[in-house]
């Protein structure tokens, strides 16, 4: 190929009357032509012809203003994509993330705030890892100390509840940080982003104090939850309201669209003092999820390991003759915490025989935290305490509501 | 008329479900569902999206005049797909597969590579705010030489169930959509046109058949008039009705434009609020409305009222841009006194707004908010009068006239379709697919072979049927037979109230079979569908109408089963009564008492046990 | 210690007045004495005296009557223990397993069905593994074969999910079998064994035909679920209600006290052919959880396995640092599946750019199976198959009800 | 009565609940609440499990005569371990303090370890089935010379909300139980004994007031008679009472076998239907039951009616025994003609039993199964009273007289909680406890120290707003404004129907600090604390009553709020504003109007930025 750029007009002779349209790019060895129908067909090359190369148009900016009187709110972005733009002559969908391009695709926004943006990282959230997790949480504090009196991160849906808990455990905020992304892509006109991002403003400039995730509550665009940052999980691959609060009830919500909160009773409140940041983590943890016959030398994996989480089975278990090589570990200096793969409810060791052998051996129990929650705790206590007895106290202490001493009732 | 020397330039485009046992991007099935059966309801809003311009579709905009939310109600047998909430699976390929079929019958050209494209739709009827569309094959012909453009692949839209809400058993049913050129010049020829092509469709025989599977838009434009899209004409008599109204109106706006000019008539003036000058008016709608303005259309006097269409006025026109604001509709001095406006306050009227003979005044009666709104699109459609015909996209009306929807899409809003893969189409692909019979043809081998009155093998060729007809038949029972039950009895006990559609297929050639094997009369045919309608098995039902099997049959029916499972039997030993029981019930339809199946089989198990 | 053996008669001079009691066991140094007041303490061995060495006492056996004309149902035990008998002289809860066991503690089975009893195993559920499996699906085929009109599994609840979905794969059944377990312990009165033994039972002699968990549907003693085996999870590490159906509706319920069985149309019904076993399995399989910044090292310790499942993020993610390191093991003939750590929803590779990577490499997806289902499967499916195309068609087609096509609207 | 004479012994068995923060296996608050705060409802059946023996406890049967479901109210205050859905977390170690500090205060000596057992409950107020208790430490002594033989520490049942309804607010709260051996020989000793412990408990500081927060069993036998405990004592004025009423019962009741020996009276007559006797009778009762049984105790006439205890007669016990079948009671020939019943129905159904002058005949009117149970536990009842006082669990009724409740439990059903580990409670962890003064001791000391009147003095030391006194003393309030304050003024506002409840303790000691250092006029005291009960806050309620603060006062509080916080204001300069605001609004609590806090905080910010 080569011959041809994205964006060259070219006529078509394929099956018999020549059309005209744009050339897209090469698939597969098909030349796509968006024709001027707009339709896209993927045709071979030798049937094309260059008829005029079309510099790109510059896109239009119109200046969005900002009302000076509302608070100041700034918009982390990691990749998630809040606002878009389709270039309907190529098919791409480019990000946009000036604080025109937010406020233009979001115009309710300007009512709720002032905005400034910050672009930290534009990658997929899979391949989000503690270092950024670590630069995230210094882009976070430096925006609150900065007089931001709300912060909101957009971020891929993937791994946002692993990012939320990080910096949870990184920043002691006053102020509310909220994450926000969306299920379905900004270009389409059902997108969440909209709905999603003028509730995550709405909750920026709320009372609450602490990290949240505010998501789609429902599949209807009714209202969306605040949910804790360290009791998040993704809970479906694709719906709107994946997201969900587990072992605690939600934060709050934030109807739609009349943007109005309400924090529950558990929300952590807005504080007067200023950000705190405790940015260090061990990075060698990892999390094991057992399954039955799981041999010994998947451990071995995670050699050289600080810290370790397994998602056991029901109360906190794993196959006993894991047993005598987790204790390996644990003589190496490694720190063993158990959680469970129900997500839902608490480890307690003590009822079964395999669950005492674990006690015995000096694995720590989780409580009620959500295995992933567990490893970026494990991280951050690992990066911050000194000693093993300090580590077993923190990790077994509720430090950002991570860790519940009572299950209510739902499930 | 001579449309010729009117420049009559016609197109067509024509939608047609297809029968398929999935959706066109999820595995749920085709059916069509009552809404009292829905499983939930969710709601969304949608909004246009920006492009590249800055800018949003001038069709959209119209959509988005009032912000809405729609309504959606959900199924047992719809997904998360229909819900917007999953990407769409692969494209389905039983449809691409008689798409192509299609494609091939009008020995059209596919595309190398398909890719599915999203067209923006805001309208509510689609979840996502946009319908999957790919591009599959282009340039067909047409028997009298016309031209096939393109035939694409769509998905079809949620029904409407009424205002914002909406049904999701129809989203993503598949559509073909077959456009040609504008290459006709009459109505009659359109209308040809549009019946050919349906017969090719239904001739594959996975076609959707009945109300609102087929849909065609008509595209027409005479000399100086405008290009004019008229949707979703279903019944393909009224076609040519309709090709024949839209130049009439055409050609009316055209006269009416010239004697505007002529009158030097214009359409800028201010409305004046009139409402204190109907306090006491005996006009129900003027009565209860808030606030009623005057707009004075100089010079338009006597063709606001002139019909362009049988039924439609050049005041219809501005009553439809009107009722876009929320009013109910206009009222013009052409059309006054009437309504409850008495002529005592039509002269009044005219002399409050300073309108003379010539001109016109159209009045609008509702809130403050939506009678500005009305009255600036009434402006609007009366300057358009004085330059030319407007490039619409129209509904049809019952009788074949039509009436405003929106403008014309601009540049179409399409982009492509990410979640979805492109499929392509070897080189061989065409040649494999089996071109079916056309119904043309097959109504004349049904006239020579089965030896049926051509009429006859039209309508049977023709009618839904046909795979019904051509089932029986290929499993040797005599045509006739077939026609009559099909074509006769079945009409007969329709009228009876019997619902026939209840018949499985199956069940109605085992009950032919059996006639024609002497095991039923054949007089008792009505009564025996009837019972099987009610849903009887075909066993029961022929015994109940006609003698019952003897219990030697039985016996000999016993004794092949029994034979037929001896390792079983040797295994299960006296256990296996019980399952025995069930295969000798299936296969004795139910036409033997249960008791006597019961002895019989409880003795010739014995004697194999004892053997 | 030594000197004492439980159920010796003691005198425990302990604290002043000399105290009668029973010797029950040695804890941590200490003599457990329980007072003939029922309380057991905890003190010093020298404190007490033996008065009298007590043979024990038989356990009284009544024989409990079945009812000839009732269908046969056939009981298979791994370990979970739907009757027990306190031992109030020691505290000892001893695990009963005769029909005869069984009726009396649970006395309303005797009016549903006749019953036999195998005891196969006695295991705490998380050291069941594949072999065991096998073991299991040839004795519920053994049972069927034989004439059982249904066959009831008792199963600890940990990972009683994994086994059902075993024995989905390895046994194509005529009749019901239901695997049963309690969250609460037989020795308690609100346990939950009564309820889910009846419910199993009358799950066991109703229309269904395959292979089923029937466990408490609430936090109530009002109904049980009967799940799809290869489509429930355990999702509360200790509530009654814990187990539910993922992705689908449960395939029916029993109502209790009534024992009335309702079925859901999805649910396959009894069938008159006999039952068939494919008993082989592949063991070499694994099962890892992706979490941010997980370093390819992670997969070492999956060295050499035949097949292994991923639980990636959303739609089923990794990240980019790991896709070469899984195309190396394609390459060297491990079969990978990719699923997602939401439980919830669809793997869709197709709409991300690692999911793109992913699929080029030979990844197979995974649709809506569940992580665990999906390694089973994987295991049944490299032991059954002939060659990586039969092994990709089986993965992505719909067996045993494990991978749906549609998706339903619920979560 | 003397006594000593009849052979009197009697023990005590207290259950007082803890005021601890959390409760005894789970981290839920030890609040009580109101039934329709609940936040959901779930239901359990409950079965007796089966002991070794292949039996079942003779007191868990008689729970299980009727197939049982419970309901349970849940809160937002409760959580899975008392809906029986979580293991129980460890024992709670404040609890076990508590226990360790009141055994020590009577000398006891603790368990090494301690082990908490399961007690088998299945009357519904335990969602488990089992009560855990723990035996903490054993052998203390009494005053007198009495010896107390175990301390347990075990959790609260959940609280009956009505028949099968529980609600769980209430289980799980620490209570600690304590028993003393049969040292007891008259009414008055057991009722000073139980006063002497109740003050011990309560000099801890540390177990909860109110209703319902203590509760008494007392184990009660004459010679010849036989163990009978008393449930649920509430008040302490009452056990002399109760246990004079149970002695003359047990007395009355050797007296009457005695009688019905000499009478040669039998208890084993069978029933017979009287239900044709009463067809046309005016006893509503009897006229609306299915089936009347009328049963024959020969040699039982006139000792059925004899009075045993106030109010109560044998009769009573065997209506009691009847209850248990689900009926309403009985009705006998002692106490007959009455209740709608005539003479003349008298003399025919005694006649229809066959009943002479010595004997008595029992009515019962149910459903025929009903009724032939209650008949049968009357006969039971009858047959125990020719041979001994049965030993029985029996409740208090008002006034002191008591009803059978169920037979006394048999061995305890006890077994170890596996779910909890076992607590070692080391050599020096009693030595390192404190011992808290005797609330007689602190009677004492306010007499001598704060020169408070004996009397008074006995007053504060032992009412519920003793920590709350001696917060405000130690505090440095003047103690008798802090007595006149809590047990005077309070009292005439509770008049009125302030909710004195409803004043935090820090807040009342805020405005006695502000009278005594003249900033409110001790006059101003009522007025102020109702307005704080009201929610007010205290500065306002202050400024409301008293004048409020002078602007030179506020300007040195903010200086000197500022001047605390230097870098703060460096780091934010004007965006400090905001947060000192709050911080200078808290410190004058609102006595002084906001605009003038922001006022001179905007001019001092100014000039420490400027500096």
């Amino acid at each position: 190929m080569g011959e041809f750029e994205t964006g060259d007009r070219v006529v078509c002779r394929y099956g018999g009357e020549p059309r005209d349209g744009t050339y897209i790019t090469d698939r597969d060895g098909w030349a796509v032509i968006k024709l001027d129908s707009g339709y896209n067909i993927g045709v071979s090359p030798d049937t094309c012809t260059l008829v005029e190369r079309i510099p790109a148009i510059p896109a239009r900016e119109a200046d969005a203003g900002q009302d000076e009187s509302l608070p100041l709110l700034s918009i982390v972005s990691t990749g998630g994509t809040i606002a878009s733009r389709i270039d309907y002559r190529t098919g791409a969908v480019t990000s946009q993330f000036s604080a025109g391009d937010i406020l233009r695709a979001i115009p309710g926004l300007s009512s709720v705030g002032r905005f400034t943006t910050r672009q930290l990282y534009t990658i997929l959230s899979e391949n989000m890892n503690p270092a950024i997790w670590q630069e995230l949480a210094r882009a976070v504090y430096e925006e609150i100390r900065d007089g931001a009196t709300g912060v909101i991160v957009t971020h891929g849906t993937d791994t946002m509840a692993y990012s939320a808990a990080a910096v949870s455990f990184m920043v002691d905020t006053p102020v509310p940080v909220i994450f926000v992304g969306s299920q379905r892509s900004a270009d389409r006109p059902s997108s969440d982003n909209v709905m999603n991002g003028l509730c995550s403003a709405s909750a920026a400039v709320s009372p609450l104090g602490e990290v949240a995730v505010v998501m789609h509550d429902t599949t209807s665009d009714d209202r969306c939850a605040i949910h804790r940052g360290t009791r998040v999980r993704k809970m479906h691959s694709s719906r709107r309201d994946a997201f969900r609060s587990i072992g605690v009830s939600p934060l709050g919500y934030v109807n739609y669209p009349s943007l109005e909160v309400t924090l529950s009773d558990h929300a952590v409140r807005r504080a007067t003092k200023g950000p705190a940041l405790h940015d260090r983590l061990e990075e060698r943890c990892g999390l094991v999820w057992f399954y039955p016959g799981m041999p010994p030398s998947v451990l071995s994996g995670f050699e050289g390991m600080k810290g370790l989480v397994i998602a056991g089975t029901g109360l906190g278990h794993v196959g006993t003759s894991l047993i005598q090589p987790l204790k390996a570990m644990i003589d190496a200096g490694c720190e063993v915490v158990m959680t469970t793969q129900c997500l839902h409810g608490r480890v307690c060791d003590r009822v079964y025989d395999t669950g005492r052998d674990l006690l015995d051996i000096g694995v720590i129990e989780g409580g009620d935290m959500l295995p992933e929650t567990a490893l970026v705790k494990l991280m951050w206590v690992l990066g911050n305490a000194s000693g093993r007895e300090q580590v077993r106290v923190l990790m077994t202490r509720d430090l950002k509501g991570e860790c519940n001493g009572r299950s209510y009732n739902g499930l | 008329m001579d449309y010729e020397a009117l420049g009559l330039k016609a197109g067509i485009e024509i939608h047609q479900q297809l029968n398929t046992h999935e959706k066109l991007f999820c595995r749920c099935p085709t059916t069509l569902r009552k809404f009292e059966e829905r499983s939930g309801e969710f709601y969304r809003y949608l909004r246009a999206t920006v492009s590249e311009m800055g800018e949003i579709d001038r069709a959209a905009r119209e959509e988005m005049k009032q912000s809405r939310k729609f309504c959606y109600y959900t199924y047992d047998s719809t997904c998360l797909v229909e819900n917007d909430e999953e990407p769409p699976a692969p494209l389905n390929t039983e449809a691409l597969e008689i798409c192509l079929t299609i494609a091939r019958m009008f020995q059209m050209t596919p595309i190398e590579q398909v890719h599915t494209m999203r067209k923006l739709v805001i309208d509510g009827s689609n979840t996502s705010g946009f319908q999957r569309t790919a591009l599959v094959a282009i340039n067909g012909v047409l028997p009298g030489g016309g031209l096939i453009e393109t035939i694409c692949i769509e998905e079809e839209a949620a029904q409407r169930v009424e205002d914002e809400t909406f049904s999701l058993d129809r989203l993503g049913i598949p559509l073909v959509e077959i456009t040609t050129s504008p290459c006709m010049h009459t109505p009659e020829q359109v209308q040809e046109v549009a019946g050919y092509m349906g017969m090719v469709l239904r001739s594959t025989g996975r076609v959707r058949r009945g109300l609102g599977t087929i849909r065609q838009d008509v595209n027409i434009s005479v000399r100086d008039g405008a290009r004019v899209e008229i949707k979703g004409v279903q019944e393909l008599d009224l076609i040519a009705e309709v090709v024949r109204r839209e130049a009439l109106r055409q050609v009316g706006l055209i006269a009416i434009r010239d004697e505007l000019r002529a009158r030097n008539a214009s359409a800028g003036e201010e409305a004046i609020d009139v409402t204190g000058l109907f306090s006491g008016t005996a006009s129900s709608v003027l009565k209860k409305a808030k606030v009623i303005l005057a707009l004075k259309l100089p010079g338009f006097g006597g063709l606001v009222g002139r019909e362009i269409q049988p039924g439609r006025r050049l005041g219809s026109e501005f009553s439809d841009y009107a009722k876009k604001c929320g009013v109910g509709g206009i009222f013009h001095t052409d059309e006054l006194p009437a309504y409850g406006v008495t002529g005592d306050e039509v002269a009044a009227l005219k002399s409050a707004a300073g309108a003379g003979e010539q001109d016109c005044v159209i009045l609008v009666a509702a809130t403050r908010e939506k009678a500005a709104c009305a009255v600036s699109q009434v402006v609007r459609r009366a300057q358009m009068a004085l330059e030319q015909v407007p490039e619409e996209t129209r509904k049809m009306l019952e009788g074949g006239s039509t009436a405003y929807m929106r403008p014309l899409p601009g540049a179409a809003r399409m982009y492509p379709e990410t979640d979805v893969l492109p499929v392509c189409i070897g080189p061989d692909v065409m040649e494999n697919l089996a071109v079916p019979e056309l119904l043309t043809e097959k109504a004349d081998r049904f006239a020579t072979v089965l030896k049926f009155d051509p009429a006859v093998a039209r309508q049977i060729a023709y009618s839904e049927q046909l795979p019904l007809f051509e089932l029986a038949v290929t499993g040797g029972i005599t045509p006739m037979l077939v026609y009559r039950t099909i074509y006769g009895t079945y009409k007969e006990l329709k009228r009876e109230g019997v619902q026939v559609e209840d018949i499985p297929d199956g069940s109605l050639i085992a009950v032919l079979k059996a006639v024609e094997e002497g095991k039923a009369a054949k007089e008792a045919i009505p009564g025996i569908l009837t019972k099987v309608a009610d849903g009887m098995a075909v066993g029961p039902a022929i015994s109940e109408c006609s003698p019952s099997m003897s219990r030697s049959d039985l016996e000999e029916i016993v004794r092949r089963i029994l034979s037929e499972r001896t390792d079983f039997i040797r295994e299960k030993k006296q256990a296996a009564l019980g399952p025995l029981m069930g295969v000798v019930m299936a296969e004795v339809r139910g036409a033997v008492d249960g008791k006597l199946v019961s002895e019989v089989l409880r003795k010739e198990l014995e004697r194999v046990l004892n053997a």
